[in-house]
């Protein structure tokens, strides 16, 4: 609850900045009101909020799961501010923006912590509606607008069907309570035939918002359009809070009770995920779109870890912590290599892969940390992205789906190509004549986030235990 | 007299599918931006109903309350979108959204 | 101790580099080479004294939530391989001191991470982290080849080397896992430890296995090359560096022959007694084919790439034509010593290949001929080269391609016939090269051919010498190494046949 | 048995919705000539007085007039929604009256009825209902037009109106904090007598400022100067209305006084104690005549009230519209929020909640 | 600047007072004085019933004169239609025939004299120009009418009646400044306009 | 049939009529106005299944916000043409086969459903009352109202960066 708080204050606090005159002081306040929220995360591992309202109980749990998905959140979100400095200069909207991007990680860090369907849906909706209006922050850029309303319109359209899934859910077992529903589920003769439909809907909300194919369509689009600091952070907090949500649901003993009825689809959604966004990522000319696709295809790893994390309400501890690990590792290098693309980028914001010859001589360091970055995205020992994938694959071998791990093999290689194209076009091409140079903020951060990535590559422990808490938390409640 | 004791709930069940049908096929039908966005009011309404319906039926006043938190957020939805559009329209001078391609491919 | 030592030196001397500039990097690289080199002598002798001395295990917890530990350790095995690697990476270093590389500081940075990442593979006892150092030693050989390569196209040719062989690499892994969920080390935990990997492969039914030894040939046939996915080499030997050639072939190479001995042979006894044919039929045509197509090259550097290719296959057949029932220990220390003998002729040759682009600016065939009568002195040493790779007896060539052809006779007639061509093959295409390129009349393109550079002559008088000495002496080296082929061979023998 | 009851009950009900009904068109016919003739009044004219004593008849020759000029309906409209336009104005102003409670219970032959159309138990969103619904008429009408003052007039008038709607929600939610209850019957009735514990029992006294809020929206809604821009002559020719002519252009200036006399009859229900008279149920006990007497009471507040939307519509210059927008945004809204917080923070302290 | 008057108010643009802002105040004083009006006495005239004193010059309608013995005056010369400036007035000019005298009371006459009453302006300049006192502006109103063209008034409502009794009477027109003042051929409208004339009386000035 | 279910079918005929003539009309106007129609249809559903305070609130925030927004975006960027492309058949046609599988799996779902146990306690039948309502929202979902003030904040906030000109 306390990060959702300060959160919360923190954007009214950027929105008074409009009001009483301190924009220029609004930024560095942000920071420090980030970095509180990530201290306030941490916090709940020794202390807990103490006893409360049995109102606040039912409907948020800030358990270890969420915990953990939240730090990793905030983390990536205090990167992420850095990231996109550029993104508060303006004076006339630094107010807004920064307001809406605190109130979207509100919505973020809900959906790591709901007990109820009702939280699930403000989650979801507190985090997409000032996305919408971010990726169309560009106001005189048509693809910018493009991107909002495509965004704008795929979200509300998954909004109808997620609601359409909860209410045939609530019909059957009477509550929008997490625990009552898995409860139901539990006592399966007495659940009618329109709970499934329910179930069928609710994923299909879900894997519209989180663009896994065939709901993917709308993805690179918006990823492409809006942007690019927009884009990292609907790669990053938004990516980590919807799969949170997700495991939440389906990895919990919520539906895993059912887990026979949606685990082939889910299966043939991840297979199609893999293959679509990785083959598609191959033909593109825009790197920022090969990583809006890229995206996708990374979206299918992680559902794959859904797709074997419950079998008939036993929990595969690998999913769980497979998808936080993952999460955070593609976080890592998301920031990483999106922070390279607005270097690349420049003023002119064009960053198909011509602009990337000859980085490697330009500005080494910059090349040098893209290279980590995509090797990290494309699962290359020992980065963390290596990891990520490795717990899944082992998660996917656990849940018994070789054929999944295979596709999610055959996946990355294909993921190689493209990612090592960039590579290519760095080290070996020639450069052209203009400089790049990065601010020493950004200078900063990608040696932060290389340094993130190899320690994680090399000492996946020191995540990964922490994210062993989390399993305590999608566990039946005897 | 009350609906409880002569409609069964499938009746309401269908309804809504229909209706939540519609607008599906509205969404995915019409390429004008603004009737696809009424579109997805309608669907919004569909579940609204099953809601209410359920609600009364289970005797829990849980659903009908679900239902102002749908109604809020479709406020909210379609302020964001209006203003989106507008922008667009701006910029387009066309709310079609085929027109929208400039990113594809 | 001596043998995180081992990998730890050169990851240190790496970092190093990278924040020196200018030559310089050379001379410490060379330096840091040739303390690993004296490292491995010293490893060398600790294990000639003590087989079971502490110093030569290092093992640490490291991912604990996985059973990964840090598990490295030198064995009778695996010190000829560090032995190999650190004999090779000072003349390979050496190799390049004449001439100007760009950035020369990154480039030596990354043989030496070369260097790290293929003792690791040699020396560790986790599957997990084999893997890992397997995969450390694809990057820098990769930029390498990209960034120092030749040839407009080296981006498309190092890309599908790349893509070949993390391809196979990700099938391992695969199978690792597939192979690790299957382990057992109390408390329903799982372990990435060699022998708990060993046990647990040799629990698998047949399907099982099959997938499994499926799994790892593919990698370790595609890293080797055996046919048919051996088609990324020849191009990328030829685009690479001459050093970076010299490391894929030299050293890079063994690492899937040595994979196939440590990790596929005793993991998947039943798939090897069901696919065995059909792996060492593959390994035959490889070695048919590759000879064939050398015969034909003009280009003497593709020429190497596919003897090598032809060796290669002889010593992966020579490793999987065994049985559970009849293992031949011969085969496998032949196949060992033909490691070491190959990764030093075919160094050489490269060499070689490397020097007569420097002088005369050109590897065709066609053009070059009569340096004999230019540099006598090269002429001498590249015939002892070329010997030993034909594997004339008092080569070091000999003994291991002996014994490999011994075991596979053993293990089918036929097959060892065709294998056996190799032999002849070999020596066929091999002279005829020699003939081409220093008999008859020198021309315009070979007469200006000046005599060696004494940092040449270095190398060459090292490689040769290796050449001769384990020709006529391999003792030390297959001794060393008796006893635990004859463990590895004990555990091949699957627990519950 | 239930028929017996009901048939009674509706037809009553049936008698009273057409009573109501006349009431209004009655009340509204007369307003406009009360228009006119305050507006002379305050002019120093006379105002009509040629139709009939008076010129008592004028709102009937008005009316005729209406209904005799030549019905125009534009080439290139929308003839459907033309014309539904209107209509839709006429209907919501008409509904209201629904809920609002004109009288006490009267006894007729021993029966007692309501002097209320229907109590529904949420009266008073009923009534924000339809009236949200109002404003559709005048979009609808300015809409199918064709015609760019029309239309620049209807956007006026829904943008207005909907800004309005806010403030006046909020003050009405304010009254319902007040008075506890959603229903106009129980909000009349608790207003009953003048004088309760040591307070003057109208909620006007309790809370003027709600009052002040709901009067001024009250204007805003039904687009009584200063408010009335969406038919601003000087810059919209006739607004909404500009192609509209005859009994269409009637109804719609019809629905506006409907509108006035609604609004004020709510706000005498909601803050002037509804048909409350002081002291009136001293003198008056009969079942029949005291019922009767209040509605009488009621009917003159509202006639009061009317006459101060003219009074103010005389004396009080029109809105620029920047204006217009900046009173409701950034004035009428704060302060109905800080009056709800402050009702609240009041009632808490005085432990009534 | 100083004022000359010191009539006229200086407008400031002061900041307003916290009372001033919430113009209720205000608001509530311009309501107090318009309420207060209502108890004013009306300023209105209730027309037909009541009618304002008018002058005794007051221009209306027009009347085309007959001579004592019932002749029409009008010799149609048209000096009227060219000095009104509306151009109101057009008329068809006829000869007398025999048997005719009684009726006009000199050769030639007016047959059709109309004068439009939308475009009169009731200047008075028709009469000012007419050389036989034949036509004139009375007191009486023009009466409202339902057609456009029956504003066009004809002779039939122009010309006086011929009965003795029924006679208008425009005799203050005719009293004697006006009489004097047509002698005065310079002022005259049936006078050639002489342009050294004027000049010079422009010049002289 | 009682009262009641005839009510209920003609509402549904009048919702479900209204709803397609949103989907099938060439004016965004008249899609508006059809929808307010079936907006109107389900309010009176809502009645029927003793929701007035829904209905009520349904009528103030679907008729009298969010489609007086349309109307008025309709108006603003004045849409008078009814010149809309079609898209082409086969999307049509994939749409239409699309959405009319969707439903059949719905209805199809249903086939067979065991039916909750209906509650039709005294108190079960006045859910729908304001202070009934009232309770429960302030109650069960305290946090959830409290939380939504973010989501119109964040809405109002977008809305009106969106809305601004660009200032350079």
């Amino acid at each position: 609850m306390k990060p959702v708080l300060i959160l919360s204050g923190l954007g009214l606090l950027a929105l008074f900045a409009e009001m009483f005159r301190f924009r220029r002081a609004l930024y560095p306040l942000l920071l420090i009101g980030v970095a509180g929220a990530v201290a306030s995360a941490v916090s709940y591992i020794g202390f807990d909020d103490g006893e409360m309202s049995e109102y606040i109980k039912t409907m948020i749990s800030f358990d270890a799961f969420a915990i953990v998905a939240s730090t990793i959140m905030l983390v990536t979100l205090l990167l992420w501010f850095v990231l996109a400095r550029d993104f508060f200069s303006d004076e006339n909207n630094v107010a807004d923006h920064s307001a809406l991007v605190l109130f979207a990680v509100v919505g973020a860090i809900l959906l790591t912590c709901y007990k109820n369907m009702t939280m699930l849906f403000l989650g979801i909706e507190i985090l997409s509606i000032p996305l919408y209006v971010l990726a169309g922050s560009k106001k005189t850029s048509l693809s910018s607008n493009e991107s909002a309303f495509k965004y704008f319109l795929m979200g509300s359209f998954a909004s109808g069907f997620l609601l359409f899934g909860i209410t045939l859910i609530y019909g059957a077992t009477g509550s929008f309570d997490l625990g009552e529903i898995g409860a139901a589920v539990s006592n399966k003769t007495v659940l009618p035939g329109y709970f499934f439909a329910g179930i069928v809907m609710l994923l299909v909300g879900l894997l519209f918002k989180v663009s896994i194919a065939p709901f993917h369509f709308w993805a690179p689009d918006v990823y492409d359009g809006a942007p690019t600091p927009v884009t990292a952070l609907m790669s990053t907090v938004v990516k980590t809070a919807a799969f949170a949500a997700i495991v939440r649901l389906f990895v919990s003993p919520v539906f895993g009770g059912v887990s026979d009825f949606w685990l082939p689809i889910l299966g043939v959604c991840t297979a199609l995920t893999l293959v679509i966004g990785n083959v598609t990522a191959v033909v593109q000319t825009s790197v920022k779109r090969m990583l809006a696709y890229s995206s996708v295809a990374h979206a299918g790893f992680l559902l794959m870890a859904v797709a074997s994390g419950s079998v008939m309400a036993i929990v595969n501890p690998f999913a769980v912590k497979g998808v936080l690990f993952y999460a955070a590792a593609y976080s890592a290098a998301s920031i990483a290599a999106f922070t390279v693309l607005l270097i690349v980028g420049g003023k002119s914001g064009d960053v198909s892969i011509d602009r990337f010859n000859g980085l490697g001589k330009k500005n080494p360091l910059v090349a040098v940390v893209m290279t980590i970055a995509l090797l990290s995205l494309a699962g290359i020992p020992p980065t963390s992205g290596f990891f990520g994938k490795y717990y899944i694959l082992t998660a996917a071998f656990q849940g018994g789906h070789v054929w999944l791990a295979i596709i999610g093999i055959l996946g990355s290689l294909v993921g190689v190509y493209y990612y090592f194209r960039v590579i290519i076009a760095m080290f070996f091409r020639d450069a052209n004549e203009e400089t790049v140079t990065a601010t020493s903020e950004h200078q900063g951060l990608l040696f932060v986030t290389a340094v993130i990535i190899i320690v994680l590559g090399l000492l996946p422990d020191l995540l990964f235990n922490f994210c062993d808490m989390a399993m305590v938390a999608m566990q039946p409640v005897q | 007299m009350n609906s409880l004791q002569v409609i069964p709930i499938d009746w309401y069940i269908i309804l809504s599918a229909v209706l939540f049908g519609m607008g599906v096929l509205g969404v995915l039908f019409r390429r004008n931006a603004l009737i696809i966005l009424m579109c997805v009011e309608l669907m919004l309404n569909a579940v609204n109903l099953l809601l209410a319906a359920f609600s009364t039926y289970l005797g829990d006043a849980k659903g009908q309350v679900f239902v102002f938190f749908i109604m809020a957020v479709a406020a909210a939805e379609v302020a964001v979108g209006l203003a989106i559009l507008v922008t667009i329209y701006r910029n387009t001078r066309t709310t079609d959204i085929d027109f929208l391609n400039k990113l594809k491919g | 101790m001596i043998t995180a030592s081992l990998i730890g030196l050169p990851l240190v001397f790496g970092l190093l580099l990278l924040f020196v500039k200018g030559e310089g990097a050379k001379r410490i690289a060379l330096v840091a080479s040739l303390l690993e080199l004296a490292l491995a002598g010293f490893a060398y002798f600790t294990l000639y004294n003590d087989p079971s001395s502490d110093l030569l295990a290092t093992s640490v917890p490291w991912i604990t939530s996985i059973g990964a530990d840090f598990h490295v350790s030198i064995d009778g095995i695996s010190i000829l391989l560090v032995l190999l690697t650190s004999f090779l990476v000072p003349i390979i270093i050496l190799s390049g001191f004449e001439k100007k590389t760009e950035n020369p500081a990154l480039f030596h940075a990354l043989i030496l991470f070369m260097q790290m990442a293929l003792i690791g593979v040699f020396t560790s006892r986790d599957a997990f982290l084999f893997y890992i150092f397997w995969e450390l030693a694809l990057i820098p050989i990769w930029f390498i080849c990209l960034i120092w390569g030749t040839g407009e196209n080296r981006g498309t040719i190092t890309f599908k080397f790349f893509v070949y062989t993390l391809f196979g690499s990700l099938l391992m892994l695969a199978a690792l896992i597939f192979v690790y969920l299957h382990t057992d080390v109390g408390n329903g935990l799982h372990s990435f430890d060699i022998l708990a990997m060993y046990k647990a492969g040799q629990s698998l039914d047949l399907t099982q296995q099959s997938f499994v030894f499926w799994g790892l040939f593919l990698a370790f046939a595609i890293k080797m090359p055996v046919f048919p996915f051996h088609t990324w080499q020849p191009d990328t030997y030829v685009s690479a560096p001459t050093q970076g050639t010299m490391l894929l072939s030299g050293i890079m190479l063994k690492m899937g022959t040595y994979g196939l001995l440590i990790w596929l042979l005793p993991m998947t006894p039943l798939a090897l007694d069901r696919w065995g044919m059909t792996v060492v039929v593959l390994s035959v045509i490889s070695i048919i084919y590759a000879s064939c197509m050398a015969l034909v090259q003009k280009d003497y550097k593709r020429l190497i790439a596919y003897s090598s290719i032809a060796h290669v296959g002889l010593i992966a057949a020579g490793i999987l034509a065994n049985t559970t029932s009849h293992i031949s220990v011969e085969g496998i220390s032949g196949a060992l010593l033909q490691m070491l003998s190959h990764g030093i002729n075919v160094v050489g040759l490269f060499f070689i290949a490397d020097i007569l682009m420097n002088r005369t600016g050109t590897r065709d065939l066609d053009k070059l001929g009569g340096i004999r009568n230019v540099s006598p002195q090269f002429a001498v040493l590249f015939l002892i080269v070329l010997l030993g790779s034909v594997a004339l007896p008092l080569t070091n060539g000999f003994v291991g391609e002996f014994l490999l052809l011994n075991g596979v006779y053993q293990y089918n007639t036929t097959l060892a016939v065709f294998a056996g061509l190799t032999v002849i093959l070999g020596a066929v295409y091999m002279l005829r090269s020699y003939q081409s390129i220093m008999l008859g009349e020198s021309n315009a393109v070979t007469s200006s051919f000046g005599a060696l550079t004494s940092n040449e002559k270095t190398i060459l008088v090292l490689i040769c010498a290796a050449v001769l000495i384990f020709g006529v002496f391999p003792k030390p080296l297959l001794s060393i190494a008796q006893q635990d082929i004859e463990i590895l061979v004990k555990t091949i023998v699957p627990i519950n046949p | 048995m239930l028929l017996a009851v009901l048939i009674p009950m509706l037809a009553y009900k049936g008698i009273l919705v057409v009573i109501v009904f006349a009431i209004s068109l009655g009340v509204a016919a007369y307003s406009t000539y009360a228009e006119r003739k305050v507006s002379a009044l305050m002019q120093d004219r006379v105002g009509p007085d040629r139709a009939g004593p008076f010129g008592l008849l004028q709102p009937l020759a008005d009316g005729v007039k209406m209904f005799m000029k030549e019905e125009i309906i534009p080439n290139v409209s929308n003839k459907f929604l033309f014309i539904l336009g209107p209509a839709i104005s006429m209907m919501t102003a008409l509904l209201t009256g629904a809920v609002i409670p004109w009288g006490p219970d009267i006894t007729i032959g021993g029966n007692v009825y309501p002097l209320q159309v229907t109590d529904v138990n949420i009266g008073v969103l009923y009534l924000l209902g339809v009236v949200s619904i109002g404003v559709y008429g005048v979009m609808i009408g300015g809409w199918a037009s064709n015609n760019k003052f029309a239309l620049l007039g209807a956007l006026r008038a829904s943008s207005q109106m909907i800004s309005y709607e806010v403030a006046m929600g909020i003050s009405v939610i304010t009254l319902i904090l007040l008075t506890g209850t959603m229903s106009t019957a129980e909000i009349a009735e608790q207003q009953q007598g003048f004088v309760q514990d040591s307070w003057l029992g109208w909620n006007f006294f309790k809370n003027p400022v709600t009052f002040l809020i709901f009067f001024i929206c009250a204007l805003a809604e039904t687009n009584r100067t200063p408010f009335d821009l969406p038919e601003c002559e000087t810059e919209l020719v006739g607004g909404y209305h500009t192609e509209y002519s005859s009994m269409k252009l009637g109804l719609f200036l019809f629905a506006e006084y409907i509108n006035m006399f609604i609004s004020s009859a709510v706000m005498v229900t909601f803050f002037f104690g509804g048909y409350s008279a002081p002291f009136l149920n001293r003198f008056v006990t009969d079942p029949f005549w005291f019922p009767m007497l209040s509605t009488l009471v009621f009917l003159g507040k509202t006639i009061f009230f009317i006459f101060v939307f003219m009074w103010i519509r005389w004396t009080v210059p029109r809105f620029r519209y920047d204006q217009l927008m900046n009173l409701g945004w950034k004035i009428l809204i704060p302060l109905s929020i800080i009056n709800l917080v402050a009702t609240a923070v009041g009632m808490w302290l005085t432990g009534k909640i | 600047m100083q004022s000359l008057t010191n009539r006229s108010k200086v407008v400031v643009k002061k900041e307003m007072t916290f009372t001033e802002k919430m113009y209720l105040p205000a608001i509530l004083n311009g309501m107090r004085i318009t309420f207060s009006h209502m108890f004013k006495k009306s300023a209105t005239i209730k027309y037909p019933e009541h009618v304002r004193p008018r002058s005794s010059v007051y221009r209306g309608q027009h009347v085309l004169k007959r001579d004592e013995a019932g002749a029409e005056r009008c010799t149609a010369c048209g000096l009227c239609a060219v000095a009104c400036p509306a151009e109101a007035i057009t008329m068809v000019a006829a000869e007398r025939k025999k048997g005719e005298e009684n009726l006009y009371r000199e050769e030639k006459y007016a047959a059709v004299y109309e004068i439009n009453m939308l475009r009169c302006i009731f200047c008075g300049l028709c009469e000012e120009a007419c050389p036989k006192e034949a036509i004139f502006l009375t007191d009486r109103i023009v009466d409202t009418e339902y057609e456009r063209n029956d504003f066009v008034y004809g002779k039939d409502k122009l010309v006086e009646p011929v009965e003795k009794d029924k006679r208008i009477d425009v005799s203050v027109r005719q009293n004697e400044k006006t009489l004097e003042f047509k002698t005065h051929s310079e002022y005259g409208h049936n006078q050639v306009w002489d342009p050294n004339k004027s000049l010079k009386k422009k010049s002289g000035h | 049939m009682t009262v009641t279910q005839i009510l209920f079918v003609v509402l549904s005929l009048m919702a479900v009529l209204s709803g397609l003539f949103t989907i099938f009309s060439k004016n965004p106007v008249f899609s508006a106005l059809w929808l307010i129609v079936a907006f109107f249809a389900i309010a009176g559903h809502y009645i029927l299944l003793n929701a007035q305070f829904l209905a009520v609130v349904h009528i103030i925030v679907y008729a009298g916000a969010i489609m007086v927004l349309f109307l008025y975006v309709v108006f603003m960027i004045n849409l008078n043409k009814e010149t809309e492309p079609n898209k082409p058949a086969w999307v049509r046609i994939a749409a239409v086969i699309s959405g009319g599988m969707m439903m059949l799996t719905l209805v199809a779902a249903l086939k067979g459903a065991s039916l909750v146990p209906q509650n039709k306690s005294a108190e079960a039948l006045n859910i729908g009352l304001a202070s009934n309502l009232g309770k429960v929202l302030f109650n069960d979902f305290l946090v959830p109202f409290e939380l939504s003030s973010v989501l119109l904040l964040a809405a109002m906030v977008g809305a009106v960066m969106l809305g601004k000109r660009q200032i350079h």
